[in-house]
C-alpha cells in the first residue's frame, strides 16, 4: 500500500524525523490560503499522486511569491501523472540546499532482512546511481532482533556525512526511521532527497513510504490512509470476494485457480495471439457461489468478449469442479463464449459432464487458449 | 532417492485443529507421509484423525520424536509457530500460511537460521518426494516417482507442470513450492545445490515468476555450479508493472522484476526456457 | 540493591501480575485500619525486612478475625530477624492455596544470560530442591535479543502446570515479569510461592527482587525505594568519596588499593590471628585528601586499635603514595599505630621516605601483617 | 610465547579522549604495544600521544587494520562501543570500564559471540604478555617474560602476585585479569584451556575470589583437562555474607561462593593453593 507524500511526511513528523512545513491543498484558494497561513516567501508546490517521476512530468514547481503561487498551483491540480489526475498538492517552504543525498530503509527479498540504502548522491533516481556508480551506494542490513543501535546509526550516518553535527543529525534520524519502519510494518522509507540546508540542517525533503499489505491488519491507522484508485476499487472488492483481481486491457476474461497458473494463463493468451481482461485467481476451493462472483466481475467489464475458466483439479476433484460451474451457471445470463479447462484429478469425468453443454470443453491449456483466442478474433 | 524429506520424515502439523491443518494432515497421512504429531495450543490431548494433539511443539518433540514441521496457523501466530519450532529442535519447517506480515518472516527465519533450522515458505504448497512423503497440500496422486527435481514459486502451475511431467512418462525426486511471498525461506539457488548433490536427481525444472531478481541470481548460480540440465518457465510476461499478482512477491517495481530479463538471464546461462507449460517435458527430453 | 516485599508487589501491581491486596503498616493501628479498609476477613500478617528466612523466625502469621491480627501485627512488629529490627509489616488478605510452585528470572554467571528457572516444588527454599531434586529444577536462558516471545513463555508456563487456562495465566504473567526484568535492570526477581489458589487463580504470594546497583543510575525510580540500613549508610557515604566500603568487627583498620588485595589482606590478618575491623579499597590513585578521608571513616570505629595501610604501587609509583601519605597524616591527629607496607614501583624509595616517621613500615605483606596484628594482641 | 595477544597485535583505544583512555593509550605505548589508532565519537581527525582519532571504530579498522580493541568509554556507552568493535570485525575486546550495567554487558557479549568476537572483562586491568604487548591498565614494569600463564579475578592483587612471581625469577607468558563483574568474557575455562594449548606456557596461576561458582568448574576442568601445573589463591576468606567486596562478583549470596567451597574444590582437582600470596612462587617451584 502506498501513501502520499504528505502522509508519510505527517508520520515522519510523528516520529520526530524532520521536514519543512507544509499544507495539502485540494484549490488554487487554499494553496493561497496555506501560503499566507504558513507564513511562506519562496514555496514550492507539489503534485500529490501516488507515482514516481513527479519532477519530469512537470508535477513539482518552484513559486518565488504569492502571486506566482497562485498560478503554479492552478497549473499542477488538474494535470495528468502517468494517468494519475492530480487532485490535490502539497504547499510547502522552499529549503535553500547545499547538498542532496539518498536514504532508505527496505526490505530486501534476498539478503531476507531489513536493508539500510544509502548515497552521497540524492536528488536522483537512485536506480540510475546503481548503474552507473555502483560503489556511492552504501547497504547495510539490519539483524531484525538487534535492530538500528547507536553504533549502527553512527556508522550509517558517517558514511553521509563528513561533519560530526550532521553525523549527530542523521544518526538520530536514522534511529527514528527504522523505528517507524518497524512500528508501522512499513516496506519502504525513503527520502530523496534527504537535504542539508545552507544553514546545517537535515531535512526530509521528500517521503516515500510503502506498506506491507498482508501487516495492514495490525496497521487500522495505516489502512485509514489508503485511498484506492477506481481500478483499486475493483480490485478491494474482488479481494472482498476472496479473489486476487487486476484489471488489464484485453477482451478475453480470464477465470484461474492459483496466481501462477492465471499469470500463465495470461502469458499464453498473449502468446496465442490473444489479449487478457485480467488477472483473476479465485483461490483455492471453486464452489458455485464463488464462480457466480467472479463471473459478474468479469462481465462488468464491457470489453471481454469470451471467458476462458481454466482450472487445475488437484485436491477437488475436476468432477466437483464441473459440477459446481453448472451449479454457478444456472443462476448466469449471459450471451459471452465460455471455454472450460478441467485437469488433474477425475479430468476425464469432469468433461464429459461439460459435453452436451453451451460451454466449449478443451483438454489441455493450449487448445484451450487457442479457442478462446479464436472465439474473440474470429479473422485469424 | 529425494532431497530433504523421504519415506523415514517425521511430521508435527502446526495448528492441526484448525479446517485447513485437519484436512491436510489427514490427507497427508493418507498419502503415507509419517505423521507422528499435532500441536495447538489448549488443545492438548485430543486427536485429530488418530494423531495425537500436543500444547506445544516440545512435547511433540519429546513425546513423538519429529525434526520436521508443517504450518498451518493463522497469519499472526505464524512468527511465532516458527520461532517455537525452530526452538524445539525441528530442522525443518514448512510454511504453508498465506498473509504472513514480511517483517514477521524477517525476525522468524533469522530466529531459526541461527537455531540450525530451514524454512520452506510461507504461502507455499509445501514439498513432496512422491511415493513417499509429502508435507504440504499438493494433490499427491497427480506425482510420480522419478528422476526431476522441481522447484516452483507457484502452487497450480506446478500442479500443471508436474501433471505434464507424469502425464510424459517424466517422474520427480523432489517437488518443492517455495512459496510467493517477497522473503521466504529455502530458494532457488539453495535447492539448485541440493538437487546438484542429489545422486538421484538427473535433472531440474524450476519455475519462477515476475518480481524479485531471485531468477537472475539463480541463473548466474546454474551458469557457474549446475551440471545437470535445467528447464525453466516464467509466469507474468503478460503483467502490468506495480500491481501484484496474486503473489505477495510476484510484483514488477521500478521496472525490475519483468520475466523478460529473467528469461534472458536464464537462456545466457544454459538453461532451456518453455514457452509454455506444456513445453516442459518437451525440452526436457531432449537434454536428457 | 534489595527491596521489600511490599515495594515488590507494587512494581508487580504496575506490570499486571496479579499478588493479593494488602497494606504495609508500621504499628498495631494501621494493621488495624488496614484490616477494615481491606474488608479483610482471614489476614496474613508479615514482617518486612530485607531477609530471607522470615517464616522461619516467626515473622509469618496467620491471622483468623480482626482481633487476633492486633496481635499478630504487635507481636511481629518490633521483634529481631537475622539482626534486622521489624518496624513495619504487611498486612494482607490469606489466600486458600490449592499448589504451590517457584518461579524467578536470575542473571546466570555462567550461561552469562538471564536465565528462568522453574519448580513444581514450590514454598520451600529453591536450594534445597535443587540440592535433593535437581530434576525438579527447570532452567530456560533467554536469549537477550529475543526475550521471551509467546513460544517461549508457553512452554515455560507448560512446565509448571498442566490444565491450560493456568498456563495460559502462566504465560501472560512470565511475559510482564520478564518485561518488568529488563525494564527495571533487575538481577533477580522471585516469586516463591507463587501459588494457585482454590479459585484457579494464579497469584505471586511472595515478591523478591533485586537490583544491578550499577544500573541504578539509569533506575532513579528504583534507587529511591532504597533504604539503607546504618551499615550500609557508612557504606554508601564511603561510596560518596570513592571508596568501596564493608563495616566488620574486628579491631585492625585496613586500607588498601584494590578489590582483591583488600580481601588477601583481611585474610591475611585472619590467617595470622588477627582481626579486620572492615574492607577498604581505596580505588586507583591515592591522592593525599583520599588517605585523610579513609583515616575518617576508619577511625570513625572506636574498635580499631591499629591501622594497616597496603598499597601496591603500580601506575602510582610508591614515592608519589610515601609523599601523599606524609601529607596526608599533617592533617590527622591520631594515637593508633599505624603500619604502612608499600610495594611495587620504587618502593625502596617510598620506604625510605618513610623512614624515621611514626609509622612502622614493612617490606611484605607478611611482615606488615604480622606487625600490626602484634599491635593489637600484645599478649601473643 | 603466548596467548591472545603478542608484539604483532594492534590496538584500537576505544575512548581514547577520556582522562583514563588517553593517559592508558601513551603508557601502553610506551611499553611497546602497537597501539595504531583510537576512537572518540566527534573527535575524529584529532591525535591523542601522536595516535590518529576516528570517529568509529569502523574509520580505525578502515584505515589502521586492527583486530583488537580495549575500552575505556563512560559505563553507559559500553554496550554500545562492545558491539560497534564486534561489528567492525574486532576480535578480541577489552573493556577495562568499571560499572556498566549486567544487562548491557550480558546483551554485548551475546552480540559479540555471535560476530565470533572474544570480550575480557568488563571492571578488569586487561592482559599483558611481557615484554611484547600490554592491553590495559597494569603497571608494565613488574612483569617479566616467562612460562607461567596468570589467570585472575582482580587488579592490584595480580600485581602482587606477579611482583612475588618476577622476584622469584618465574616469569610470566600472559597474564590476563578477567575482571570482577558478576557477568564477564573468557573466563576461567576458556583460559585454562588456552594456556594448556600453549606449547611456551609450563605452568599456570589461577586467582579467584568470593561470588559464583567459576572457581569449582574451573578445578572439575583442571581434573579432566589441565596437565599442566596450577597454583592457586582465592581472596575472601573473611568476607561476610551478602555484602559486596568491592567487586561486583565478590558477593557470598545464599551461602553460596564461599572461598572455603573454592579452595577444597581446587585441591580436590590437584591443583597447590596458597594461603598467602607470598606463598604462590614456593609453591609454584614445588611443582615445576
Amino acid at each position: 500500500m502506498k501513501i502520499h507524500e504528505y502522509q508519510g511526511k505527517d508520520l515522519f513528523s510523528k516520529y520526530g524525523i524532520p521536514t519543512v512545513k507544509g499544507s495539502v491543498c485540494r484549490s488554487k484558494e487554499e494553496a493561497l490560503l496555506a501560503y499566507d497561513k504558513l507564513g511562506l516567501s519562496k514555496a514550492v508546490v507539489k503534485a500529490q499522486v501516488l507515482t514516481g517521476g513527479r519532477g519530469k512530468a512537470g508535477g513539482v514547481k518552484l513559486a518565488d511569491n504569492r502571486d506566482e503561487l497562485g498560478m503554479v498551483a492552478e497549473s499542477i491540480l488538474g494535470m495528468g501523472i502517468k494517468g494519475y489526475i492530480v487532485d490535490r498538492v502539497l504547499v510547502a517552504e522552499a529549503v535553500d540546499i547545499a547538498a542532496e543525498y539518498y536514504f532508505s530503509f527496505v526490505i530486501d527479498r534476498n539478503v531476507k532482512s531489513v536493508e539500510m540504502i544509502l548515497s552521497r548522491e540524492g536528488g536522483v533516481e537512485i536506480e540510475d546511481v546503481a548503474k552507473t556508480s555502483p560503489e556511492k551506494i552504501h547497504k547495510i542490513p539490519i539483524f531484525p532482533f538487534v535492530g538500528v543501535p547507536d553504533f549502527l546509526a553512527r556508522k550509517a550516518s558517517s558514511l553521509l556525512f563528513d561533519d560530526y553535527g550532521l553525523i549527530v543529525q542523521g544518526k538520530e534520524m536514522i534511529k527514528k526511521l527504522y523505528q517507524l519502519m518497524i512500528e508501522t510494518d512499513a516496506s519502504l522509507v525513503e527520502i530523496n532527497p534527504l537535504v542539508v540546508s545552507k544553514n546545517g540542517d537535515l531535512i526530509a525533503l521528500d517521503a516515500k513510504i510503502n506498506f506491507d499489505d498482508n501487516a495492514l491488519y495490525r496497521q487500522p491507522e495505516i489502512e485509514a490512509l489508503f485511498e484506492p484508485t477506481k481500478e483499486e476499487q475493483k480490485e478491494l472488492f474482488a479481494k472482498s470476494k476472496g479473489f486476487s483481481f487486476v484489471q488489464l486491457k484485453g477482451e478475453i476474461g480470464c477465470m484461474v485457480n492459483g496466481a501462477g497458473l492465471a499469470m500463465a494463463t495470461m502469458d499464453m493468451i498473449k502468446l496465442y495471439g490473444g489479449n487478457p481482461a485480467n488477472f483473476l485467481d479465485i483461490g483455492g476451493s471453486s464452489n458455485p457461489n464463488k464462480v457466480v462472483e467472479a463471473m459478474k466481475i468479469l462481465m462488468s467489464d464491457s470489453d471481454v468478449k469470451a471467458v476462458l475458466i481454466n482450472i487445475f483439479g488437484g485436491i477437488t476433484r475436476c468432477d466437483d469442479v464441473a459440477r459446481g460451474l453448472l451449479e454457478a451457471f444456472k443462476q448466469i445470463k449471459t450471451e459471452i463464449p465460455i471455454v472450460i479447462r478441467l485437469a488433474g484429478t477425475n479430468e476425464k469425468e469432469g468433461r464429459e459432464m461439460l459435453h452436451d453443454t453451451h460451454f466449449y470443453s478443451a483438454e489441455t491449456m493450449g487448445e484451450a487458449i487457442r479457442k478462446v483466442v479464436e472465439l474473440t478474433n474470429p479473422k485469424k | 532417492m529425494s532431497i530433504l524429506i523421504n519415506k523415514d520424515t517425521r511430521v508435527v502439523v502446526q495448528g492441526i485443529t484448525g479446517r485447513d491443518g485437519g484436512f491436510h494432515a489427514a490427507k497427508m497421512k493418507e498419502y503415507g507421509t509419517r505423521v507422528v504429531a499435532g500441536v495447538s495450543p489448549g488443545k492438548g490431548g485430543s486427536f485429530v484423525s488418530d494423531i495425537p494433539v500436543y500444547n506445544t511443539v516440545y512435547d511433540a518433540v519429546r513425546k513423538d520424536g519429529t525434526d520436521t514441521s508443517i504450518i498451518f496457523v493463522p497469519p499472526m501466530f505464524v512468527k511465532d509457530a516458527i520461532m517455537e519450532a525452530a526452538d524445539a529442535g525441528i530442522k525443518l519447517i514448512i510454511c504453508i500460511t498465506e498473509g504472513v506480515p514480511t517483517l514477521d518472516i524477517v525476525a522468524a527465519r533469522h530466529y531459526a537460521f541461527a537455531q540450525g533450522a530451514k524454512i520452506i515458505g510461507p504461502n507455499c504448497p509445501g514439498l513432496i518426494t512422491p511415493g513417499e512423503s509429502l508435507i504440504g497440500i499438493m494433490p499427491g496422486n497427480i506425482f510420480m516417482p522419478g528422476r526431476t527435481g522441481v522447484i516452483s514459486r507457484s502452487g497450480t502451475l506446478t500442479y500443471e507442470v508436474v501433471y505434464n511431467l507424469t502425464s510424459s512418462g517424466i517422474g520427480q525426486s523432489t517437488a518443492v513450492g517455495i512459496g510467493g511471498d517477497p522473503v521466504a525461506g529455502l530458494y532457488f539457488i539453495d535447492l539448485l545445490q541440493m538437487f546438484q548433490d542429489d545422486p538421484e536427481t538427473d535433472s531440474i525444472v524450476m519455475m519462477g515468476e515476475i518480481g524479485g531478481d531471485a531468477e537472475e541470481r539463480a541463473a548466474g548460480f546454474i551458469k557457474e555450479r549446475i551440471t545437470k540440465p535445467v528447464v525453466s518457465f516464467i509466469a507474468g510476461q503478460t503483467a502490468p508493472p506495480d500491481k501484484r499478482m496474486g503473489h505477495a512477491g510476484a510484483i514488477i517495481s521500478s521496472g525490475s522484476g519483468t520475466a523478460k530479463e529473467k528469461v534472458e538471464a536464464l537462456i545466457a546461462a544454459g538453461a532451456k526456457v518453455a514457452k509454455e507449460p506444456a513445453e516442459i517435458p518437451l525440452l526436457l527430453k531432449t537434454m536428457l
